[in-house]
């Protein structure tokens, strides 16, 4: 995608050819932030780095135009993420009580739904039965139904076992949906199980 | 006091119990989880007799636990005892840690519920959107979709368990007996991918069925030496000498 | 933004109903700002000007936010546009062409998809085993699911042969997709293979 013919907008050639990223004139540097915000702001998806490196004119430094554009939107209604590998704008999570009355909120998934997604999370690529043994209960049609509803999980192949069984996975969704640039960003399973987790679900107790 | 209806399943709720001792889950008394389980599930079936097998299976296997960790320590029962008490105490370490991801997710910033991605994405990657519809998900959520409408009128049948079948291990059996040289324990012959302890058991019927079946054929010879010891299998036809004491009747 | 009175909270009722909104602190004009950003970002349509009112803090006048909020994105990559019922962000018209440009780059039918509707368009009417039998491959049904998802081909009657196989043609949409008037606008298969096909790489998909 390297397009040495500038184009009408873009600065003259030789300033390009120069090829040195920090010699980029204040103009330039306006047009890709403006050009990098419109993309994000555009897309309903996360937008790769990528992507976005190849949209800006040659000789940007696209780190330097996120990191521009993050700062810009820093304390605003709305955010610069980086999720799935990629950057999306979001709206600023203290505003989600107010927000919440005015946009259509997705529900949240039900315990059992979160403790699958969970687990192919940690484990994948895993099977039906694998995720039934850790959580010690079968794993409803109604759960698997959700997790596909939402994209959350797919199909990853099949295990060389008895009866080929699908594996599952998590899908760039599911890192979308909990803000995680990556799977890496999962904490170890280890601190999982040092601190009592706040927030946990515990079932009814009568 | 506990009610079952709240918990997903026997795990589930020797985890909550676990919980209940207020000590690190690496040091929880197992004997004592497997004496509350008891004592639940004996309360839940003087009201309900209908109570999931799941549940009764754990129990049963809760109460063979409990008559091993009661021996005496240093017999080899009690060691095995013990050995599956480790099991169990891992299998609600891995629950407990997986708990605390789904809570650890929950409490994230997510999407479309505390934060909001743009509400009308525009044209120019609206298009983008609709090429992308070739995901996975998507694919598998049409699959689904059209199950359902040719399932409409079908009958209700409970979901399917995989089981390992007599043919399956007759297959395996089949392909494994000839290469191996000695007398090899009925377990040698499971599928190596390890299951639920209900379908554990299951393949190792499957497999005994599967065994008789063949010594039936004359291809193969079994023998116990004790009550509830090892099942021994061997080809048929290169026995080692003066072993005829199997005890297979057909 | 004129703000004469830097009062922080909210003014009373009286002041409300006297009708004098202008008397907010900057303060609650940001956070009225951030609060009318996000609502207008994250809504799936058009924010019209009441149910913004609706949202805003009592006292804050909803014409002087979406003032100050408009004079935020002035000449940015993103503009706050007024359309038909309401705000709304739209990028800016001027960015439209070259964000357009790498968003068509970006997108690509999968291979074997490439190639099938690439058969049907030559052949059509042409059935499966045909198609099969052209590409040197099995034609999956999922590939066949995906162009007829996208409404890039169509059933068009059945072959007067035994079983009676489906025929497939390719639709308009098709048509429009590739920037084609007409199916004569294909360049001729003679004009194609002047010279025996080498194995082309078709470009991974990003």
């Amino acid at each position: 995608m390297t397009d040495p013919d500038p184009d009408p907008a873009a600065p003259p050639a030789e300033e390009q050819a120069a090829g040195a990223p920090a010699a980029i004139s204040p103009e330039a540097l306006e047009d890709a932030l403006r050009l990098a915000e419109a993309m994000v702001f555009a897309a309903a998806a996360p937008v790769a780095a990528r992507a976005l490196a190849n949209l800006l004119p040659v000789g940007v430094d696209p780190d330097a135009v996120v990191a521009a554009l993050r700062e810009r939107y820093a304390g605003r209604g709305v955010e610069l993420a980086e999720v799935a590998g990629g950057l999306q704008f979001r709206t600023a999570p203290d505003l989600a009580p107010r927000l919440r009355r005015v946009v259509a909120v997705a529900r949240r998934l039900p315990r059992a739904a979160m403790e699958t997604v969970a687990i192919i999370a940690y484990h994948q690529p895993v099977t039906r039965a694998e995720i039934e043994e850790i959580r010690g209960a079968s794993l409803s049609q109604q759960t698997l139904d959700s997790l596909l509803e939402q994209g959350l999980i797919m199909p990853k192949g099949r295990k060389e076992a008895p009866g080929r069984p699908t594996l599952w996975a998590t899908t760039p969704a599911f890192l979308a949906q909990f803000g995680l640039k990556d799977l890496r960003d999962l904490p170890r399973r280890e601190d999982l199980l040092v601190e009592p987790p706040s927030a946990q679900p515990v079932p009814e107790v009568g | 006091m506990l009610h079952l209806e709240g918990f997903e399943g026997p795990l589930d709720l020797l985890l909550e119990l676990a919980r209940g001792q207020k000590v690190d889950l690496a040091r929880i008394s197992i004997l004592s989880l497997v004496n509350q389980y008891l004592t639940m599930i004996e309360g839940a079936r003087r009201v309900r007799l209908e109570l999931a097998a799941d549940w009764l299976v754990m129990a049963a296997w809760l109460t063979w636990l409990k008559s091993r960790l009661l021996l005496p320590a240093g017999s080899a029962a009690q060691e095995e005892g013990e050995q599956a008490a480790e099991v169990l105490a891992a299998r609600l370490r891995d629950l407990q840690a997986i708990r605390a991801a789904a809570a650890w997710l929950s409490s994230r910033p997510v999407l479309g519920q505390d934060v909001f991605a743009r509400g009308a994405p525009e044209d120019l990657t609206e298009t983008d959107r609709s090429r992308l519809a070739f995901d996975l998900p998507g694919l598998m959520r049409a699959y689904l979709q059209a199950l359902r409408r040719s399932a409409g009128t079908r009958q209700y049948r409970p979901a399917a368990v995989t089981i390992w079948t007599i043919k399956d291990a007759l297959a395996r059996l089949a392909d494994l007996v000839g290469s191996l040289p000695d007398w090899t324990s009925l377990e040698r012959f499971l599928p190596e991918s390890a299951g639920t302890p209900l379908q554990r058991r299951a393949a190792m019927a499957s497999t005994l069925v599967a065994g008789l079946e063949m010594a039936r054929g004359g291809k193969l010879r079994l023998r116990q030496e004790a009550a509830f010891g090892p099942i021994l299998l061997h080809r048929a036809e290169a026995a080692p000498a003066g072993e005829e004491e199997h005890n297979d009747r057909s």
